[in-house]
């Protein structure tokens, strides 16, 4: 059993020296604060050396898998190659050392990735501005809900709903009853597809907003996508792009072509920033010219002189979503991928994501359900509904694939297809791994059949076995207890 | 260059598998009306030996830390991050992972991410702290909506010596819930004006207090909380190395803490990615937003860690979850994780007490001078507010010359401000750069 | 700072336990007459921040690389290295292990290196190449004593057109070992002159060839290898990019081929660490200096790697070892095997294909000027010496005052050589640069 | 069974492209070179992706095991932490990307680093000049050997012979033996000391140098060190110090002090640099006054206003042993590590060092065979000879250890002592582990009691079992065979 790095702590064992007392500041706590400020007890961390830490540390990472050691389908995620050289060069104190609150002068190139960036994502997506405030996908749904209940309001009326897919992702609901609206679902129809009828039910002057993906959470295009913008503008209601599964479509479709109003960027997904075991993304939005007014403040504009500066000067603002600019490392990472795709590699990339998806599917749709048998983008979804008789679920087989060196797909998401599987290989994996994981994905059929066991008790060759959630939840051991003084 | 590592060859086999003639067929099934028939207009691909050499001359025109004597701070702090730190997290099983919903194949970050609730938990005096927000402003704003959610209250209180960007947040947050946001007036020693708040309580669901506030003060969190009675009190903290040496904000009372994680081994960065700290007590752990790291057993009884109590998240509760928050900080969180195992128990009180020191020998320094003097007569950890008889902007241009970031001036804030500056002094400020502030102020004039 | 983990307690308890009574009882038994009793002189310890800063201030007192335009070689390339190999050869796991000796917790590394023979087994087109040696020009040295030993005889020959440097080692490691070493001059091209080594085979071993050699010139090796008859035939190539075109020195028949392995992935470092590389033949391997990887089968017969031909070492032959190598340059090994990798076929040629049109480029820019003119009419590869009518030291230091060195001034090595520059261009040499140069050089005179 | 590259390389794969022909070098190699300078065929290179290149470089590292992952008692090596700090700052362009050949100005920075660092070293070990030259500690003893063959040599006559103790490291008598020495072998006593007496019998004129090291390899300081000096200078002999086992007296003797005319440093021993699977290390020399002027060339000096400049004029210099200036990034960390340290620093590691080799032997001298009865100084050597009978060596030892989690020691070195363990604790690892190391020993030597069929087929716990390194030598496949064209 690993230890935890508290298990390996001992009083008063350390290596590391923070700082020197230097003679300049020799004065005492309480000699400065009152001693009611002053805390009573040291907080209760880890008392171990520097080799402890980098040992300990070093060998948790290995109980990990990652795109850098194993193929990472999972799928809505795009989990593709993160280039090295992103890391290489955010590392640079020149980058990673600029104090938000710089003059501007001092912070001319962070202003300039800041502005090209936004430019590209223009361009990528068909809309008049960018703005990079938004930490993660979700958060940029709110903040693009936020910018289009601010034109409601403008207009003079909020607006009371949002409608969003029955396929949509959690956090597309979750954002719009942030931004105080009700949420409704429409119902996708037997193609996968957003119901146009009973869209066109849903539809009334209260509607502020439909949230899409395109394509959709099931990796299937959304064919009507432009009845469905005439019909949202048709009452006045603004679209929004949901945009995890942007990889699909670079270059071959923008969202502003589309009719969104506007667009949330997940960077960290289509621009290959490294997940960060959850984070941090990118959340970036993106607003037709009718919405820039509405957007958080500052906006990076560029003087005559060819200067950047941060404009804070937009009184009709929604504000802010969070301190400071938003997460620019992510965005220079985004940066510094753009710029090595260039104009040719955007379109290469989609190509690539659509292509692995495809084959992938075809390699395995014998032994699995296909819920919907239609044209597929850079994922699918398929169901392991078959094998239930023989007590086996999508779970199991998640599992099961672990055994075989890959990181499962995503599971039990979208909602509306049951016991499924998610797949999403992206553009960076070749052609022997998406076989080799067809291959496996068909094999474990097979072992449903012989010794389904295999699969319900797996996985096998992990460092803990499978894990009891349900004690978790009962239980909950937030935190390591404190065993000393 | 892109990273597509097929051939010519496979894409041929592969298309033909799929009946399909050529790259383009995949995409034959979209509308033709939407599809894009131009150039998207990037500039060209560039190769890894002109990327970094490009860089190098973007980079160039940011100002180089290390040649600045710079005592800004304001929410942002200047730290030193030990290179550990960033080759741990550098690490890809860390960094290419993602959230770990197999939690088989992740015990590296699930372990890691335990050990950061475990220590942030203790450094704040809370039971828990999730597994990372957005930032310290984003926190504070749904520690404001976890609490009137709790309440059911609409009303809330704010300081506003709070860190105005937070402030703004929290604004942007609540507006559209039908959340009302009542600022409390700061007082002549710059702190949060406890008459104001006894005076409007009625129909409150809480308030929340900087701590230390943003004029670097640490307020009265005991006499706050006694003020209240059975109102929930919520804290922000932007600077949580303060609290190596102050009181924690959860041994006081507060019911739900805040802050910004980004002094624990994140860098500056020019403002993210940064580190939201979010805790609270058991009994309100259901109403939390954000990830959970829970330890259970596995089928053999070994102990392992997974995500809990995701049914109050977005992926599970939809409309009706705590929050909508799904990718968070980790990467940050871990880096946190791994700054403060180095430092341990007892660096983390040397370093805080390190900054509290040397930040009262700079206040010490900059007010024996003629025209500066401290404008709030509070105790203080790192930071502190100047003000001076004389233009300030000349004053702040005169010493930018000097390669001197004189903090922030706080008329950017606050008209009635317009003569002050927020002073923060951290380790990273030694002797010469101390000298050199006092030369330069030494009969300064206008 | 220190590294030493230990309590006080920790201390009190493991003496306690060996029954003495402080740490200076561990050194109780060192005769007194040689104890220090003094201070060492060492400065005062530093901190992680503060070492950073100190660093950083040494740091810039050198150039920086970006900004120059460097048109030096001479046996030190400035490639571009990939981010890929920092990050993956620093990894804990390669960089803190120590030579394989327990292969069953070292197969990462007996797998990087065994891919690494392989790789430069097939640039050079022999059979074996070995672990690494210490750089190109120790590797060469190593060689003519190998060369020696399996001729039994106690003469070599050497071009003169060889790196100076590496000239200097090999009569270092040979001067004591009675063995004569015999500089064969170059021709008017440039080129190691064949009639005199035809004229000097008597008692020799073999001869040693730079290939290219220090010029950046092709040698006709054909012809040397066909004058020699079975003689043995040694190279030395200090740019092996160059292999990614021409003919690899083992299809020519090299008995031995060395070279210095810097271009593939290690940066300029100053001149150090290095990557000295050395294969032969497999009829020769008894005899070869330094560390063998080979592949084996564990006791189920899977495939693994283990260290093979150890009785050929130091540690197991002693005074009778191929030679005294132990620690050798293993990290760097990796780096090129991870270069070379990242590379492929493909990008090798293309990287290689680059450097020698590029350079014949920039040679066409240079002699296209007034007073500038090619020294060697001979085929090169990404180096080549020009020579100029104006005074050399002037003109120097002229273009080293608009940021470019225009190479290494040949008058260093040779006299005769006063007016030739030896011109190196990579990758890194961009158009800007060439703008740069060509409009220094326009119109130039003393 | 882990793939190698080649095995998954596959004809015209990749992703990564060097250089994009640009319009101004646009000739072909056939118009450039003659055609029979021009390879027939490309080299044989894997064809990958970077993907591909990432992940199997990561996942083959794990296949190891070093310092960061577990402790590493390597007798003799110095397996202590490498502080991550020194990785940092030497992969900074300031340091890494500098010309040897820069004119002198342009290289101050790293100038100032050998000459500082050497002057910490001459501190360090009371030599009065140290250059940085040799790439590792064999390399510098073979340095050593030529500076004092050139001052034989300088007066009058070379000499003919080097006496080395029969514990001496392999690279001892190699090197003497390229320096053109005769070896001659002076035992050891039986406190495991140099037999002073058959030493006595040993020297004449033709002794050019004796080298020891000291604490020697058993990890015994040598008593009479200071005879020892004496009797090679009455012989006008010089005393080599071999410094792989400085770390153990740091700052408590000086070789210089105890009569060593030279001494090879191994920085990448003692000065906390890691060892990289093999190397670079570096191996600089320090030298008494009387030998400066046969040092290898460039010396790095300074002026009088301050700049430092290479010296070549030592005519009578042995010359050079490697291009440049030595392994240059090595010697910055040294110069780190020594900063870091400072004067008591350097005090504490050799105490450290000390402590723990003692308190582990200690913990585990009942069960194995301690050959000499002495004092130890930072490692010790311990025999499992009494478990001959059954059939144990220490080979069996040593891979059972592996199951534990601890690296092995040192085996079979030095060569007087009969299936030995040479174990180096270090002064970075904590008492838990010296603690958990002698109980898994303590534990193992039960084990041959009752089931030594477990240390026999040791290690169970690894990617490959026992390898079999008799077949590698029969069959000498030491590369991957071409299987395409
Ligand atoms: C379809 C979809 N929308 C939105 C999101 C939310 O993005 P983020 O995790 O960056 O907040 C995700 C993330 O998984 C997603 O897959
Ligand atoms: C005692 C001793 N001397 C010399 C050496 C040789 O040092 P290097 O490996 O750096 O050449 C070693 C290395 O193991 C050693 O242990």
């Amino acid at each position: 059993m690993t230890k935890l790095i508290y298990e390996l702590s001992r009083p008063g064992k350390r290596t590391y020296i923070p700082v020197k007392k230097e003679n300049i500041s020799s004065k005492f706590p309480h000699e400065l604060l009152p001693s009611k400020f002053i805390r009573k007890k040291k907080a209760y961390l880890p008392e171990v050396s520097e080799l402890e830490v980098v040992r300990h540390f070093t060998n948790i990472s290995q109980l990990n898998v990652g795109v850098d050691t194993n193929f990472y389908p999972l799928g809505s995620c795009t989990m593709k190659y993160n280039p090295k050289i992103s890391e290489y060069i955010t590392q640079d104190s020149q980058f990673k050392d600029i104090h938000p609150y710089y003059p501007e002068k001092f912070s001319q190139g962070a202003l300039e990735i800041l502005y090209e960036t936004a430019s590209y994502l223009e361009k990528i997506s068909g809309m008049d501005k960018v703005t990079f405030q938004p930490a993660a996908g979700a958060h940029g749904e709110l903040t693009s809900l936020l910018v289009i209940r601010a034109y409601h309001t403008a207009n003079g009326n909020p607006r009371k709903k949002v409608i969003v897919p029955d396929s949509a992702h959690g956090t597309n609901p979750a954002s719009s009853a942030l931004a105080g609206y009700e949420v409704i679902e429409v119902r996708s129809n037997e193609k996968g597809m957003v119901d146009c009828d009973h869209l066109r039910e849903l539809m009334d002057e209260d509607v502020a907003a439909i949230m899409l993906t395109n394509p959709n959470t099931l990796g299937i295009f959304e064919q009507n996508i432009k009845k469905i913008a005439d019909l949202a503008h048709e009452y006045g209601a603004l679209l929004h792009y949901d945009g995890a599964n942007l990889n699909a479509i670079l270059g071959r479709v923008r969202p502003g072509d589309m009719g969104f109003d506007t667009i949330q960027f997940n960077l960290h997904k289509t621009f290959a920033t490294p997940h960060g075991g959850g984070g941090p993304g990118s959340g970036p939005i993106g607003v037709k010219s009718h919405l820039v007014k509405f957007l958080p403040v500052p906006h990076v504009e560029k003087k005559k002189g060819g200067a950047y500066f941060l404009n804070y000067d937009y009184p009709e603002s929604i504000g802010k979503v969070r301190a400071f600019y938003g997460n620019f490392l992510v965005v220079l990472k985004a940066y510094i991928y753009l710029r090595i795709l260039g104009e040719r590699g955007i379109f290469e990339t989609s190509a690539g994501a659509v292509l692995n998806a495809n084959y992938l599917l075809g390699l395995i749709k014998d032994k699995f359900d296909l819920p919907y048998n239609e044209r597929y983008m850079h994922e699918f979804v398929v169901s392991t509904k078959r094998y239930k008789d023989k007590g086996i679920k999508a779970l199991d087989v998640a599992k099961r694939l672990i055994d075989y060196g890959f990181h499962p797909p995503t599971i039990y998401f979208p909602l509306i297809v049951k016991e499924d599987l998610m797949i999403e290989p992206t553009e960076t994996e070749d052609r022997e791994v998406i076989e080799a994981f067809a291959d496996a994905l068909n094999s474990i059929a097979e072992e449903i059949d012989k010794d389904p066991d295999l699969l319900k008790e797996a996985p096998h060759v992990t460092p803990v076995g499978r894990l009891d959630e349900v004690w978790a939840a009962k239980h909950l051991i937030l935190r390591y207890e404190k065993t000393e003084n | 260059m892109n990273y597509v590592p097929h051939t010519k060859e496979d894409v041929e086999v592969m298309l033909k598998r799929l009946g399909l003639n050529n790259i383009e067929d995949l995409f034959s099934h979209l509308p033709s009306e939407v599809l894009n028939k131009d150039k998207i207009g990037l500039p060209d691909d560039l190769t890894e030996k002109d990327i970094v050499k490009e860089l190098h001359n973007i980079g160039v025109k940011n100002k180089d830390i290390l040649s600045l004597s710079s005592f800004l701070g304001a929410g942002a702090y200047f730290h030193f991050v030990p290179p550990v730190v960033d080759y741990l997290s550098g690490r890809g099983e860390f960094a290419t992972a993602y959230t770990p919903y197999q939690p088989e194949v992740s015990q590296g970050t699930l372990t890691a991410i335990f050990e950061y609730q475990t220590m942030l938990s203790y450094i704040f005096g809370v039971d828990v702290i999730n597994a990372s927000m957005y930032d310290g402003a984003s926190s504070l704003a749904e520690a404001v909506l976890m609490a009137t959610n709790i309440a059911r209250r609409d009303k809330f209180l704010i300081s506003s010596a709070i860190h105005p960007e937070y402030l703004q947040v929290v604004k942007t947050y609540t507006k559209n819930k039908g959340i009302e946001i009542v600022e409390v007036p700061f007082d002549e020693d710059g702190k949060t004006d406890i008459k104001f708040i006894k005076k409007h309580l009625l129909d409150v669901a809480g308030v929340a207090i900087g701590y230390p506030n943003f004029f670097g003060i640490i307020e009265d969190l005991d006499d706050i909380r006694e003020a209240i009675g059975d109102l929930l009190l919520v804290t922000s903290t932007s600077e949580p190395l303060s609290l190596g040496i102050i009181t924690p904000p959860g041994e006081l009372g507060a019911d739900i803490v805040t802050g910004e994680g980004m002094s624990f081994g994140n860098p500056l960065a020019f403002g993210g990615p940064y580190l939201g700290i979010f805790g609270t007590s058991k009994k309100y752990v259901r109403k939390m937003p954000g990830r959970l790291v829970g330890q259970t057993k596995d089928v053999k009884g070994n102990r392992g860690f997974v995500l809990t109590l995701s049914t109050r998240e977005q992926h599970i509760r939809r409309a009706k979850a705590t929050s909508n928050i799904c990718s968070n900080e980790g990467l940050c969180a871990l880096r946190a994780a791994i700054y403060l195992s180095l430092l341990g128990k007892e660096g983390f009180y040397e370093l805080s007490e390190y900054n509290l020191s040397l930040a009262h020998y700079v206040k010490d320094v900059i007010i024996a001078k003629d025209g500066f003097d401290l404008r709030f007569a509070s105790p203080f950890f790192n930071e502190f507010v100047i003000k001076t008889i004389y233009n300030p902007d000349k004053l702040y241009n005169y010493l930018l010359d000097k390669d001197i970031i004189f903090g922030l001036p706080l008329g950017r804030y606050r008209k009635d401000m317009k003569d002050s500056f927020l002073i923060n002094v951290t380790e990273m400020i030694n002797k010469r750069d101390i000298e050199k502030l006092e030369k330069a102020l030494e009969g300064y004039h206008d």
